[in-house]
C-alpha cells in the first residue's frame, strides 16, 4: 500500500509539474502557426541514415507530396538539448527564450504532429493542459469551499436553515449537471477575454457541483453531535470552537479530501466538454476541450489519429487521480472505524 | 406520590436535587409534536463519599436525570444543588466554573472516546479544555493511568489498540484529570464480561475511598448495584416510586417494580445460590 | 398513499424551484441575445431596442417570470427568438428522440449492470472480480467525451456502421425498415451511453449486494441450510432492491448529461443538439424550457424510482422507516 | 473417553486458526473435544473472546473466510461434518443440527414476512404442500409462544419486538425437529423478564422434543437453570468439563472457581455493606498467537512454574469429570 501510494504522488507531481513549467518543455509557442504544414504527422526521430548511426538523434524536413507528407532526406537536422526558442515567462515570473529540446529552423519538430493551422500538438497539450487542470482545480476548490460552508451551517444550526439548504442541495442534485451548466454558460455572453472565460467557466462549475459535498459533510456533523466523545467533551465545558476544532474538522477534512480526489477529474472533464462544444475557452487560446472540438468532423478524425493526443493526457491525468481516490478512500476508511 | 426522602442535615449532603422535572418533545419533520414527561419531580440526595444506585428498567428516565445532573441538557423545573450552589437553571457561561466538579462515564467506553486520539490526547482532552501547559497536562495524565491501574507507557498508543475494559479505564482516568467531586456513571458496566465488571467496580471502588468522590449510579442490574450503592432510588415511568438503603430495598422491597427488579435478578441467581451456598 | 402524495407535491416544488433559479442566472448575466446584432453597424439601436421590447426581454424579471409561467400554463413555455415560435412544440419533437435514447439506454444499463453486479457479488475476490473492478475505475476514471469521441473513431474508421445525421421521420418506408433504420442508427449512442453508465452502476449494485450478503439474517439462512440460489434470490436480491432503487434516481442525472454529450457527438437528432444551438444563440426561452424538460425526465425518474422503492421496501409501505 | 450411550455428537481434537490481515495466524480453538447425547443440555460457559462462538459455527461449517478448521473431526450420527460435500452439510444445517443466531434482531429478512421465512427453513428440507407447510408454520408459532400466529404469520420483523424475534428464529430452528440445537448466546442482549422467558421456552423445548441443546453463553445463571453438563472455555480451550451440579459445588479448574465466586459475590442474598468483587488479576486474555503453557497461567492465583512451560493435558480425577490443570495431574 505505502509504494503504490508513492507511485501515484511521483506520477501526480510529475503531470502538474509539466503542466507548470509548460513553457520549457514545449518547444514552440501554441499559437505560432505553420501555414505550409497543415495536418503534418509526427516528427519521425531516426538514428541510423546513409552514414551509419548517430548518438545524437536527427529529424528531416516535411515536403508535401501528391499522396501527403513525404521526408526530404536530403539534409538531416539533429535535435539539441537546451535549445534557444520563443520566448515566454517561465512560471509567469521572469522572460526566457530556453527550451528543453529543439530543431534549428527551417525544419520543425513536432512530437505529436501538428493541428490543422500546423500547430505543434505537443507544445498545445501541455498549454491545453494547464487551463484544463487549474480549471478542474479551482471548481473543485469552490465546489468544495461552497459545499462545506453550507454543509457545515446546515448541520450545526439545524431546524429552518438546515430545511431551506438541504432544499436546495435537492435543488441543485435533481439537474443533469450538463444541461445545466449549457444553460448557465448560455446566460453569460460568449465572446469574452479567456481570463474572464477561465474565471467565469470555474464558478460555473464549480456553483453546480457544490450540492453533494454540503450534504456529505451535513451528514458528518450532525452525526458527531449525538456521538458521546462529542457529548463527554461537553461535559467538560468544550466550547463549539473546541468541539469543532478536535471532533468535527478532522472528519470534515478526510471527506474533502476523498470528495477532491473524485471531482478534480470529473470537473476537467467538465471543463473539456463544455470547450469540446465551443462554449469553454475558445480560440486561439489552447485547452483540451477545444483541441479536441477540432474531431467533430469525421473527416478529420478519419485520418488525423494524433489530434486525440489530448485526450490521452485527459484519461492519464483522470486516471491518476481516480486510483489516488480509491488509496485516500482505503486510508480514510481505514483510521476511522465503523462509526 | 414517592414519600418524602429522609433529609440528612442539609450541609452535609454534597448533591441535592429537588423537584427536578424534564420532557422531550418528539420533534421531527413527521410525526406530531408529542410532549413526552421523560422524568418528573425527582428527589434525591447523596451525601459526600457515598453512592447513590439509580435503578429501573431501560425507558424509566434513568439517562434523562444523568444528563440533567450533568447539565448536558437543562431540566424544565426543580433545583440541583451541587455543593451548596443551585446549578440547574446556570446558563453555560456560569457552568464553566462548575464543570470540573461533574464527570459523567458513558454506558458504550468504545464512542465516548474519540476513535482517533492517542491515549494521551484522550486523557488530556479536559486539561486542554482548561488551557494547562503541556508538561503539566502530561504529568497528570501518567498519575492517572497510574491510578487505573493502565502502564503509562501505553498514553502514546492509539486508543483502538485498548479493548473495551480498558477504554472504560481510560475514560475513568479522563474524568479523574479534572479532581471531580461527583461521578455520574451511566449504565458503565453493562455489555462488559463479568470479570471486566468486577475489575471496574472494584476500581471504582478504590477511587472512592482514596478520593471521597461521590457516585450517582445508573443501571438496570440490582444485583451488581446492591454490591457498590449505599441507597438506591427505584425509577419507573420517569418517576422515583422507591428509595432507601440497599440493605432495606433489597430485603424487603415494598413496591411493585422494585420486587420485578429483584424477582427477575434473584430467579436466576437462587438456584446458584443454592447449589453454591453449601460450598462457600 | 400518502407518501406518493408527498413526493409528488415535492416534484412540482422542485421543477418550480428549477425554473425559479434559471430565471434568476438570466438577471445576473451581462449580455443578451440582441449583444451580437448591436456589433454589426447596420442595424440600428433603435431597432434593437424595438426588437428587445417585442420579445419583452426589457421587462424587469418579475413580470417576464409571470408571463413565461403563463405561457407555460398555455403549454408553450415561452417564445424562442431564433426560431420565431413557441418553444415547446419545438422541444417535443426533439424530447420524444431523446426519450427514446434515454430510456433504451437506461433498461439495457440496467439490466447488464444488475446481472453483472449480483453474479460478480457472488464471486467475491475470484480473478474476474479483480479484472472487473480495475477495468470499470480505468472507464469512470475516462470521461464521456472522450470515451464517445475514441469509439466515434473506431466505428468510423472501420466502417462499422452507416453514419447519417437528420431527423428520424420514417413516414415514407415500411414500419419494419423504419424500425431497422432506426435501430441501426440508435446502436452507437446507445452502446456508447450504457459503456459509460453501466461502468458506474455495476460497481453500486456490486457494493449493495456484498452489504446484504455480509448481514446477520443472510448468514442465519444458510445456517438453517437453505441452498445459495434460494437464499440469493429469495433474501440476498429483494434487500437488497431499496438501495438499488435508491440509486436509480441519482444516476438518472449521469444519464440525461451523457445522452446530451452522446447526442451532439453523434449526431443523433435529440434535444441535445437543439438546446446546444440554443446556448450558442443565446437563445434564452429555448434553453430554460430545455433545462425544464431534462429536470422533468430526472424528476418523473425520481418518481418511478419512488414508486418502486414502494413496492420494494415494506418497511417504507407500513410507515416505519422513510427509507429513502 | 468414549461413552455407552449413542452419541449423537463427538467432537475430536478441533483445532481452528484464523489468518490475521497483518500475516499472524491466531489458533482459535485448540483441540477441543466434546461428546453431546441426544436429549442432554450441554453449556459451554467462557467469557468474550474465548472461542465460543467459533465452535458454533465450526460445528455448523459456517466459518468465516479467513478461517480454516486444520485438525480434528466433528461426527454427527458417526458421519465426519468436516469431510462431508457442500451439498450434504446444507442437508444437516437446520434439519440434523440447527443454530440460534447470536444477533436474533438482526437474523431475520426485512423485507419478508416472518410466516414466509419460517415456511423457508421447512421447504429447504420437508416435502411439505403449501397448505401443510402453512399449517406447520402456525404450530410452531404456537409453541414458540405468539397467541395469534395467523396474524404474526404475515407481519414485518420491523414490526415485532426484541423478543419476538428471537421466538421467530427459535421457531426457524426447530421447525425441521433438528436432533441438535446451538443456541449462540441466547439471552446476551435481553434483559430482565425476557431473558427467563426465553431460557423457559428453552428448557421446554428440551422435555418436549428431547433435543440436544448446546448452549453458549457468558451468562453463568442460565448455565444453572438449562445445563446438565458444563464446558469451560478460556482463550481457545475447554479447561474444565463436567456435570454441573458437582461442578458449582466442587469446582476444580482455578478458572471456573473464580467465575463462581464472582457470579456468588454479586448475589443479592450476601447482605451487608459495600465490599470488593473477588476479582480475576489482569486481562481476559484474548485468543493471542501460538504459545506454550496453560494460557490461563499470567491470572492464576494458584499458578506453578511447570504451568509457564507446559500446556497441561486433560485428566479425570472423578468419572464424568475432566480437567486440565497441572494440579490434578501425575
Amino acid at each position: 500500500m505505502r509504494a503504490k501510494t508513492a507511485i501515484l504522488i511521483a506520477a501526480l507531481a510529475a503531470v502538474h509539474l509539466t503542466l507548470l513549467c509548460a513553457g520549457f518543455i514545449a518547444p514552440y509557442d501554441p499559437a505560432t502557426q505553420n501555414r505550409e504544414l497543415p495536418y503534418a504527422p509526427p516528427t519521425h526521430l531516426h538514428f541510423h541514415d546513409a552514414s551509419g548511426w548517430h548518438l545524437r538523434p536527427f529529424v528531416y524536413r516535411w515536403n508535401i507530396a501528391d499522396d501527403g507528407y513525404v521526408e526530404d532526406k536530403s539534409h538531416s537536422f539533429p535535435v539539441h538539448l537546451i535549445v534557444k526558442g520563443s520566448s515566454y515567462k517561465f512560471l509567469g515570473i521572469f522572460e526566457t527564450t530556453c527550451h528543453l529540446f529543439g530543431v534549428d529552423p527551417p525544419a520543425s519538430i513536432a512530437v505529436f504532429g501538428a493541428d490543422g493551422f500546423g500547430r505543434d500538438e505537443f507544445s498545445r497539450v501541455i498549454y491545453g493542459g494547464q487551463i484544463s487542470v487549474a480549471a478542474g482545480i479551482a471548481a473543485t476548490m469552490i465546489a468544495l469551499l461552497a459545499g462545506a460552508l453550507f454543509g457545515m451551517i446546515a448541520g450545526y444550526y439545524g431546524s429552518w436553515t438546515d430545511q431551506s439548504l438541504m432544499a436546495g442541495t435537492e435543488l441543485f442534485l435533481s439537474l443533469p449537471w450538463l444541461y445545466f451548466l449549457l444553460g448557465v454558460r448560455a446566460f453569460l455572453p460568449l465572446h469574452l477575454s479567456p481570463v474572464r472565460t477561465f474565471f467565469l467557466l470555474t464558478c460555473v462549475i464549480g456553483l453546480v457541483g457544490w450540492a453533494r459535498p454540503a450534504r456529505l459533510v451535513r451528514g458528518i456533523v450532525l452525526s458527531a453531535r449525538t456521538r458521546n466523545h462529542v457529548l463527554a467533551a461537553r461535559s467538560f465545558g468544550a466550547s463549539d470552537l473546541h468541539v469543532i476544532r478536535e471532533h468535527i474538522m478532522p472528519e470534515v477534512l478526510g471527506v474533502l479530501m476523498t470528495q477532491a480526489t473524485l471531482l478534480i477529474p470529473r470537473y476537467i472533464a467538465a471543463e473539456v466538454t463544455l470547450s469540446f462544444f465551443g462554449l469553454g475557452v475558445n480560440e486561439p487560446v489552447a485547452s483540451w476541450g477545444n483541441m479536441l472540438s477540432a474531431l467533430q468532423q469525421y473527416s478529420v478524425l478519419v485520418s488525423y489519429a494524433w489530434l486525440l493526443t489530448p485526450a490521452v493526457a485527459l484519461v492519464i491525468t483522470s486516471v491518476i487521480y481516480a486510483l489516488l481516490a480509491d488509496v485516500v478512500q482505503s486510508r480514510l476508511e481505514f483510521s476511522q472505524p465503523g462509526n | 406520590m414517592a414519600n418524602s426522602f429522609p433529609t440528612t442535615e442539609l450541609n452535609h449532603a454534597y448533591v441535592r436535587v429537588q423537584g427536578l422535572s424534564k420532557g422531550y418533545v418528539c420533534g421531527g419533520r413527521w410525526c406530531r409534536r408529542v410532549p413526552t414527561a421523560a422524568a418528573s419531580e425527582i428527589d434525591f440526595e447523596i451525601c459526600a463519599g457515598k453512592t447513590l444506585a439509580l435503578v429501573g428498567a431501560s425507558g424509566s428516565g434513568k439517562s434523562t436525570v444523568a444528563r440533567c445532573v450533568t447539565r448536558l441538557e437543562r431540566p424544565d423545573a426543580g433545583q440541583i444543588w451541587l455543593d451548596g450552589q443551585d446549578i440547574a437553571q446556570l446558563r453555560r457561561r456560569d457552568l464553566v466554573s462548575v464543570r470540573p466538579k461533574i464527570q459523567m462515564i458513558f454506558q458504550d467506553a468504545v464512542t465516548s472516546i474519540n476513535p482517533r486520539f492517542s491515549a494521551a490526547e484522550a486523557i488530556e482532552e479536559p486539561l486542554r479544555i482548561q488551557g494547562k501547559s503541556r508538561s503539566e497536562r502530561r504529568s497528570i495524565a501518567e498519575a492517572a493511568m497510574q491510578e487505573v491501574a493502565l502502564p503509562p507507557a501505553g498514553l502514546d498508543r492509539s486508543v483502538m489498540e485498548f479493548s473495551g475494559g480498558q477504554r472504560q479505564r481510560l475514560a475513568i482516568a479522563r474524568a479523574l484529570t479534572t479532581r471531580p467531586k461527583l461521578l455520574v456513571l451511566d449504565e458503565a458496566f453493562s455489555g462488559l464480561d463479568l470479570s471486566t465488571q468486577a475489575q471496574i467496580a472494584n476500581l471504582l471502588l478504590d477511587l472512592q475511598a482514596a478520593h471521597a468522590l461521590t457516585y450517582l449510579l445508573i443501571s438496570h442490574d440490582l444485583a451488581l448495584v446492591s454490591n457498590m450503592a449505599d441507597t438506591v432510588a427505584v425509577m419507573a415511568y420517569g418517576r422515583i416510586v422507591e428509595h432507601g438503603g440497599t440493605q432495606q430495598i433489597v430485603t424487603d422491597p415494598k413496591h411493585e417494580e422494585t420486587r420485578k427488579l429483584l424477582s427477575s435478578a434473584k430467579a436466576a441467581q437462587s438456584q446458584l445460590a443454592r447449589r453454591a451456598g453449601a460450598s462457600a | 398513499m400518502r407518501y406518493l402524495g408527498r413526493t409528488l407535491l415535492h416534484a412540482i416544488l422542485l421543477l418550480a424551484g428549477v425554473s425559479i433559479l434559471c430565471f434568476l442566472f438570466t438577471e445576473m448575466a451581462p449580455g443578451s441575445f440582441f449583444d451580437e446584432l448591436r456589433l454589426n453597424p447596420q442595424v440600428s439601436p433603435e431597432t434593437i431596442s424595438a426588437l428587445r421590447s417585442r420579445y419583452g426581454l426589457d421587462q424587469p424579471l418579475i413580470v417576464r417570470y409571470g408571463r413565461w409561467v403563463r405561457s407555460a400554463a398555455r403549454a408553450d413555455f415561452g417564445y424562442s427568438i431564433a426560431y420565431n415560435a413557441p418553444v415547446a412544440p419545438l422541444l417535443w419533437g426533439r424530447a420524444k428522440n431523446t426519450l427514446l435514447l434515454t430510456t433504451t439506454g437506461m433498461l439495457l444499463t440496467w439490466l447488464i449492470s444488475v446481472s453483472l453486479g449480483v453474479w460478480l457479488a457472488a464471486r467475491r475476490g475470484r480473478m474476474l472480480d479483480q479484472a472487473f473492478r480495475i477495468a470499470s475505475s480505468f472507464v469512470i476514471s475516462i470521461p464521456e467525451v472522450v470515451i464517445a469521441v475514441a469509439l466515434l473513431a473506431i466505428v468510423v474508421r472501420w466502417r462499422l456502421l452507416p453514419m447519417s445525421a437528420g431527423p428520424l421521420n420514417g413516414e415514407g418506408i415500411s414500419f419494419w425498415n423504419h424500425l431497422r433504420d432506426l435501430a441501426i442508427r440508435m446502436l452507437l449512442p446507445v452502446t456508447i451511453l450504457v459503456f459509460v453508465e453501466s461502468a458506474i452502476i455495476v460497481r453500486h449494485v456490486r457494493a449493495s449486494v456484498l452489504e446484504v450478503l455480509g448481514t446477520p439474517f443472510v448468514q442465519a439462512a444458510h445456517s438453517f441450510g437453505i441452498s445459495r440460489a434460494r437464499v440469493l434470490f429469495r433474501f440476498v436480491l429483494p434487500a437488497a432492491a431499496s438501495p438499488a432503487i435508491a440509486l436509480f434516481g441519482f444516476s438518472l442525472a449521469g444519464l440525461v448529461s451523457g445522452s446530451l454529450l452522446i447526442e451532439v457527438v453523434c449526431g443523433w437528432p435529440g434535444l441535445g443538439p437543439l438546446i446546444l444551438e440554443a446556448t450558442l444563440s443565446r437563445d434564452f426561452y429555448l434553453v430554460i424550457g430545455g433545462i425544464m424538460l431534462s429536470a422533468l425526465f430526472m424528476v418523473g425518474g425520481n418518481l418511478i424510482a419512488d414508486v418502486m422503492l414502494l413496492a420494494a421496501d415494506p418497511r417504507i409501505r407500513t410507515g416505519a422507516l422513510d427509507a429513502r | 473417553m468414549d461413552r455407552s450411550t449413542e452419541n449423537l455428537l463427538r467432537i475430536q481434537g478441533l483445532g481452528v486458526t484464523y489468518s490475521q490481515p497483518n500475516g499472524e495466524s491466531l489458533r482459535a480453538l485448540d483441540e477441543i473435544s466434546l461428546q453431546l447425547r441426544s436429549g442432554e443440555v450441554l453449556g459451554i460457559l467462557g467469557e468474550s473472546g474465548c472461542g465460543k462462538s467459533t465452535l458454533a459455527h465450526a460445528i455448523i461449517g459456517l466459518l468465516p473466510r479467513h478461517a480454516k478448521t486444520d485438525s480434528g473431526e466433528i461426527l454427527f450420527h458417526d458421519r465426519d461434518l468436516l469431510r462431508l460435500s457442500e451439498t450434504d452439510l446444507r442437508q444437516i444445517r437446520g434439519c440434523g443440527i440447527s443454530m440460534i443466531p447470536q444477533e436474533p434482531e438482526l437474523s431475520l429478512n426485512p423485507v419478508m414476512p416472518v410466516g414466509a421465512q419460517i415456511a423457508e427453513v421447512l421447504r429447504a428440507h420437508l416435502p411439505l404442500t403449501s397448505k401443510e407447510r402453512r399449517q406447520r408454520v402456525t404450530d410452531l408459532l404456537w409453541e414458540v409462544g405468539f397467541d395469534q400466529p395467523a396474524r404474526i404469520c404475515n407481519v414485518y420483523p420491523h414490526q415485532l419486538s426484541g423478543g419476538q424475534r428471537q421466538r421467530i428464529v427459535i421457531a426457524q430452528a426447530i421447525a425441521c425437529e433438528p436432533a441438535v440445537l446451538i443456541a449462540d448466546e441466547p439471552t446476551s442482549k435481553l434483559d430482565g423478564p425476557l431473558r427467563s422467558e426465553i431460557a423457559d421456552l428453552l428448557s421446554g423445548l428440551r422435555q418436549k422434543r428431547a433435543t440436544a441443546i448446546l448452549v453458549i453463553s457468558h451468562d453463568l445463571a442460565l448455565m444453572t437453570e438449562l445445563a446438565d453438563r458444563v464446558a469451560v472455555m478460556y482463550s481457545g480451550r475447554i479447561v474444565e468439563l463436567g456435570t454441573r451440579r458437582e461442578m458449582f459445588l466442587r469446582p476444580f479448574h482455578p478458572y471456573t472457581h473464580a467465575l463462581l465466586q464472582l457470579a456468588q459475590s454479586s448475589l443479592i442474598t450476601v447482605p451487608g455493606a459495600k465490599q470488593r468483587f473477588p476479582q480475576i488479576e489482569g486481562e481476559p486474555a484474548n485468543v493471542v498467537a501460538l504459545q506454550a503453557g496453560c494460557r490461563f497461567e499470567p491470572r492464576c492465583p494458584e499458578r506453578m512454574s511447570m504451568c509457564v512451560t507446559h500446556s497441561p493435558q486433560e485428566v479425570a480425577p472423578e468419572p464424568s469429570r475432566s480437567v486440565s490443570c497441572f494440579k490434578y495431574g501425575e
